[in-house]
């Protein structure tokens, strides 16, 4: 394995999936070198061979038969078609994320990568994660398209402005991974450089409790309210009030005039044209960008687009304050707004 | 176009009739020249042009590699790189490799193939070089007023809010496009209205063929581009924003119509040089080609397969899992046509009787190269490795590997093959075998470094690098001055050979396709009278009744 | 006017081209939902075919014409297919089903979300 | 577009009839090329409307959907005029081709007409492509920005579209009434009718988009 990452001046593979595609890519390299060198050897062969002896030379007329071109057709289109066999399947695994990874939240603008994790920490440029561990990553642009790519991990995914993609990966060794922007963005399109950190586990806990500090090169912090102690549920009740949810939505289950945040999370909703939908990340993050694309039934449209307004760690606080409030009890008669539950607000927040 | 002579020496005192005289003779004023309506003076001036927007475009690819000398600034700032990768980008796509082999070879050619006089609507066809001139003019203008920066892609948001001058660039390029519809245009109705009596569809030379699937990608793909580039203009110069996320568009679909041009865009390149090849192999090897129907109807098969496969520049856009999928399978099935092409080249030359030319030794590199860029190519649509690839310098190798190892050498090839046709004279053999290993050797040297870059995951339009990949860098930038070397002493000894090269008489290769069948250069209708068209133009096993007109 | 009489295809195409005109301008009015764009992209391309067949007259011309418009449609149709295909079977935007991991106190996962696709 | 000045066809061809073929398939060919141009614009509305079903039939329940119906009555007329006008002119009957060519001409300006009245009604209502506007902050609908541009786009590339096709029979007519255009070339006035009836065609398909659906 390490030889042929070797030849193929290929970087370590430092994910779970890196072994495999370079499997691949040693077999579909390999078959090439072989194709172009037969075929210019053939030519070469040949031309030696059938070497023209008078000017006015003639030659009788050959022609394929049809056997032959339907073997030579068949061959390589088998060929072909084994290389996008496996291709595909490494292909989704790559796009698919187990369903327990961890989510970070990534914020991209010209000429930063911007990380914001479920327990409220920010960094710039520097992501830290566990080792052994399926990260997921939902990632957003500010400004033009850009491309996380990160070669030790063999994965790369666009990052659109106005729309979530996600990207996965485990990390199999620990050590630092240089993260690239790959999509042309800009004049210092090749200055948007970032490293993932990945720590054992032991270290991780360390990094958990005590930050950067007890590591090398502390990222500042940028987002307004987003650091120290708190975590992103307490994160996500400030952003909740600052940004006039708290206005139409409740935390309690009274209806209000937009539905309430509590048991939202997970439940399957009833839209206003008889679609019914699972109030998922996905769902809940739409409705904060385009709020007029899925209105649960009973209530009117008038909530606006926080398309721009809403940072990417507070999209991520307020995802996980609803989602902390999926096993909120029922709502007692009369009372408004009551103390969360301790153990709901710990399950909210990041796995272990 | 000023560096061809007018005159054509004729023997002194030999009275020619006008019948008789070649299309060089008839008339010598620049008057008669840029109001010509005669398809091989059209071909010329359009192998002038390419061959200066050619060697613009070379130019900004020799100071991009200059740059790449040192991982910090070299020689430029990283505004000035952005602009040069885009201008190289969108010069040679647009302004050298799109109308390369079709504008210039095609026009001079094509209809002496069919044995016409002129193509179908020779007015359009003049208007189309004018028009080409004017996108052209446009394209640079976009230089002088701040540039580009985009690269040659174009994506918005970017493009539309790059404050370089876009719009400018853009419409030069819509208007090229327009240039390409109306030569494509051109050529689809010659091929079906103007061929000469004898000379049916399975007896048109290959490069025909070639010629024609090409204009019909050219004639339905480019209308998508030319919509598509509308949009961004509007959306750069009048803040439109129909690709604007803020105002609820979808970037992907840019990159959608984009690459639903631009990939086929890709067979508008290759195509041509394919043609090149079934020429130059069948005339050297002195032999019919191994598979006459397999060769024309692959053409039309890339053509039609060319539009199913614009996803796989798409992998990791954002497009849906099942969409990636689908691309994938696609793209495995023009890749099929390609190869049937390949093997019928090579078997073509079994029991041929080869003699080894400057082109032919074009032709091999062309082998070598393409299959090895070509599948490389296939390799980027099994998935997951694409994931890896996507926008590396494994990429931009994959592609020079198609566009100047496939595309660049067979236009070479052809250069060589046709120069005694279109001047009536030879070139210097000898100098021309080196120029084409340099010309290799170079090309090699500075690619195949880059696919091992990308591999180690160096991103494309870079404009700094970690310093760990400055060895590749280095060997390729070196490489790159090979390849110039070998280009320029190619230009040297063709200038040379327009005036002092020898007389190469009516066929000197002694093909018997049909563009040789009458003087070289050829006369203004090009045939003096009906060609001996019986004999098919891959029909080596008997001598030709008359080999002089 | 002279002896010229409106050839019967020109008439009767004419006629045709007018009903379908009136028939897609009531079916507006119905409130139809969904398919109301497909009805009225149905009669469309009924109304273009007409024109195409009678007015523009491909029915008498050679096959390369034919040809020439089976393309143009052709790849239209693949275009716009493949094209929605991407929007239509994009993994529920933005983001994949979310991670649904069983609290201590769930006795059960809940049945998963969203299908992937 | 082809050389012939008179009956007799020009030098590079072998008879008038290839003469004649060769444009018409020329003009198909072209028209392949202006169905993928507009094709194009298409493709991405369908995408949008797909995408933004709510905004789109907001837009198109705001459009005038009589306006745009009799537009559509309009082109349709003209396009049997024109037809009329070929067999006319088959039939050597140059005064009544050109009197159908005229009234074609008339319609394709009437539509024009109609259709800058309409845009003039979408400025007064603060429309303007873009999402500029007063209109866009009264209904802030996501999507409808994209609706309103593509309208403006496509309808506007449509009516440039209408302006060289009425140019073009222009040309045509003049030819007729001058006698350069008889029962032998009326290939020629085919020509400029078949690419008339593109033009036809393709409000077809945009008067469902944005008046009807």
């Amino acid at each position: 394995m390490e030889t042929l990452r070797m030849i193929l001046a290929l970087p370590r593979g430092g994910s779970t999936i890196a072994d495999s595609i370079d499997l691949l890519h040693g077999f579909v390299i390999g078959v090439t070198m072989l194709m172009s060198t037969y075929v210019f050897a053939t030519a070469a062969w040949f031309t030696i061979r059938y070497h023209r002896k008078r000017d006015d030379q003639l030659t009788e007329r050959v022609t394929a038969t049809r056997r032959g071109e339907a073997f030579i057709i068949a061959g390589i289109l088998g060929t072909f078609l084994l290389w996008w066999v496996i291709g595909f399947r490494q292909y989704v695994d790559v796009r698919d994320p187990p369903s327990d990874a961890d989510i970070v939240y990534v914020d991209a603008k010209q000429w930063m990568w911007k990380f914001a994790y479920a327990d409220g920490r920010v960094s710039n440029d520097v992501l830290t994660v566990p080792l052994g561990r399926p990260i997921k990553l939902v990632m957003i642009s500010r400004d033009v398209i850009h491309s996380f790519y990160v070669p030790g991990f063999r994965v790369k995914q666009d990052v659109l402005p106005g729309r979530y993609t996600t990207l996965w990966f485990e990390a199999k060794e620990a050590g630092t991974y240089p993260i690239w922007c790959a999509e042309y963005c800009g004049v210092s399109h090749s200055a948007m450089r970032g490293e993932v950190r990945v720590l054992e586990a032991d270290e991780y806990a360390r990094w958990k409790r005590a930050g950067d500090a007890k590591l090398a090169g502390a990222p500042p912090c940028r987002l307004p309210g987003a650091c120290g102690e708190g975590n992103l549920v307490a994160e996500g009740r400030a952003v909740a009030e600052r940004r006039q949810c708290v206005a139409c939505h409740t935390l309690d289950g009274q209806k209000h005039i937009g539905p309430t945040w509590a048991r939202l999370y997970g439940s399957e909703v009833t839209l206003e044209d008889g679609r019914r939908v699972v109030a998922d990340d996905a769902y809940l993050t739409r409705s904060m960008m385009e709020p007029n694309a899925d209105v649960v039934a009973g209530y009117r449209q008038m909530m606006p687009s926080y398309r721009g307004a809403l940072s990417a760690g507070e999209v991520a606080a307020l995802v996980e304050l609803i989602r902390s409030l999926r096993d909120a009890p029922a709502p007692p008669s009369g009372i408004a707004l009551p103390r969360l539950d301790v153990t709901a607000v710990k399950e909210g927040g990041a796995p272990p | 176009m000023t560096t061809l002579p007018l005159t054509h020496a004729a023997p002194p005192g030999a009275p020619r009739s006008a019948a008789h005289a070649s299309y060089l003779d008839t008339e010598t004023t620049l008057r008669s020249w840029l109001l010509t309506t005669d398809h091989k003076r059209i071909g010329v001036l359009y192998l002038g042009t390419l061959l200066a927007t050619m060697a613009l475009g070379g130019f900004f690819a020799m100071a991009i590699r200059l740059e790449h000398l040192t991982p910090d600034p070299t020689v430029m700032s990283a505004m000035t790189y952005n602009r040069m990768f885009t201008l190289h980008g969108v010069i040679m796509v647009w302004l050298f490799l799109i109308p390369s082999i079709p504008s210039a070879f095609g026009n001079f050619m094509l209809p002496m193939m069919l044995g016409a006089k002129d193509v179908a609507f020779p007015r359009l066809n003049l208007l189309s070089w004018y028009v080409f001139i004017v996108g052209a003019v446009l394209v640079l203008l976009s230089t002088f007023v701040g540039g580009i920066d985009t690269g040659w892609t174009f994506y918005p948001p970017y493009s539309a809010l790059s404050p370089t001058a876009v719009p400018l660039a853009l419409l030069g390029v819509f208007i090229v496009g327009f240039s390409t519809i109306l030569t494509g245009l051109n050529f689809i109705v010659t091929t079906h209205t103007m061929r000469a009596e004898g000379v049916g569809w399975m007896q048109m030379p290959l490069f025909v063929w070639s010629i024609y699937a090409t204009s019909i990608i050219q004639v339905l793909a480019t209308p998508v581009l030319g919509m598509v580039l509308l949009f961004v203009v509007v959306d750069n110069a009048l803040g439109w924003g129909l690709f604007d996320p803020s105002r609820g568009g979808d970037p992907v679909l840019y990159q959608h119509l984009f690459w639903f041009y631009s990939h086929p865009a890709v067979y508008i390149m290759v195509l041509p040089g394919m043609g090149v090849v079934s020429e130059v192999v069948a005339t050297y090897a002195r032999k019919n080609p191994y598979s006459y129907k397999a060769i024309a109807y692959s053409s039309l098969g890339i053509a039609f397969v060319g539009f199913l496969t614009w996803g796989h520049h798409m992998f990791v856009a954002g497009m849906s899992t099942f969409d990636a999928g689908a691309f994938g399978v696609l793209s495995m099935l023009v890749a099929v046509f390609s190869a049937i092409k390949v093997f019928n080249w090579t078997w073509t030359l079994k029991r041929g009787a080869i003699a080894l030319k400057t082109p032919l030794l074009y032709i091999f590199a062309f082998l070598f190269l393409f299959v090895f860029g070509g599948m490389t190519g296939v390799a980027t649509a099994a998935m997951s490795l694409d994931v890896h690839w996507h926008d590396t310098y494994f990429i931009v190798a994959h592609f020079h590997f198609i566009m100047v190892g496939g595309t660049l050498t067979a236009f070479l090839a052809g250069l060589h093959y046709w120069f005694p046709k279109m001047t009536g004279r030879l070139y210097p053999e000898r100098l021309g075998m080196l120029s084409a290993a340099l010309v290799f050797a170079g090309f090699f040297v500075t690619f195949f470094p880059q696919f091992l870059l990308g591999n180690a995951g160096m991103p494309r339009r870079y404009f700094n690098y970690p310093a760990e990949f400055q060895v590749l860098h280095v060997v390729s930038t070196v490489g790159s001055w090979v390849l110039a070397v070998g280009l320029m002493s190619t230009a040297i000894y063709f200038l040379w050979s327009l005036r002092w090269g020898p007389e190469a008489g009516p066929n000197p290769w002694g093909s018997r396709s049909f563009e040789w069948r009458t003087a070289s250069p050829p006369p203004k209708h090009n045939f003096t009278r009906t060609p001996p068209f019986e004999i098919g133009p891959y029909d080596y096993t008997q001598p030709l009744p008359d080999e002089a007109p | 006017m002279s002896s010229f009489t409106v050839p019967r295809t020109v008439s009767r195409t004419a006629v045709a081209l007018f009903v379908l005109w009136a028939a897609s301008f009531a079916l507006s009015y119905a409130h139809l939902g969904a398919a109301s764009l497909l009805v009225a992209l149905a009669i469309a391309a009924a109304k273009a075919a007409l024109v195409v067949m009678f007015f523009m007259e491909l029915v008498s011309e050679s096959l390369s014409m034919k040809l020439t418009l089976a393309a143009a449609g052709g790849l239209l149709a693949i275009l716009v297919g493949l094209m929605a295909a991407d929007v239509a079977t994009r993994e529920p935007p933005p983001l994949l089903p979310p991670t649904r991991e069983p609290a201590a106190h769930e006795p059960a996962p809940a049945e998963p979300g969203v299908p992937s696709r | 577009m082809t050389a012939a000045r008179s009956v007799e066809h020009a030098e590079h061809f072998e008879s008038l009839e290839r003469q004649a073929h060769a444009a018409r398939l020329g003009m198909w060919v072209f028209l392949a090329t202006e169905v993928l141009l507009f094709g194009a614009a298409f493709a991405l509305f369908l995408t949008y409307q797909v995408q933004f079903s709510h905004a789109f039939r907001a837009g198109v329940a705001h459009n005038t959907k009589v306006l745009g119906s009799v537009n559509t009555a309009v082109l349709l007329l003209s396009s049997t005029l024109v037809a009329c006008a070929v067999h006319a002119l088959r039939r050597g009957d140059a005064k009544l081709a050109a009197r159908l060519v005229g009234g074609t001409i008339a319609l394709g300006l009437t539509f024009l007409v109609i259709k800058g009245i309409e845009y003039g009604k979408h400025f007064d209502e603060g429309i303007y492509p873009g999402g500029v506007g007063h209109y866009f902050t009264l209904h802030p609908i996501r999507g409808l920005a994209a609706f309103w541009t593509l309208y403006f786009g496509m309808t506007a590339l449509h009516a440039l579209h209408v302006t060289i096709g009425a140019g073009v029979l222009g040309v045509l007519l003049h030819a007729i009434v001058r006698g350069r255009l008889g029962r032998e070339t009326a290939y020629r006035l085919e020509v400029g009718a078949i690419y008339w009836h593109l033009v036809d065609v393709i409000w077809i398909f945009l008067w469902p988009l944005f008046y009807l659906a």
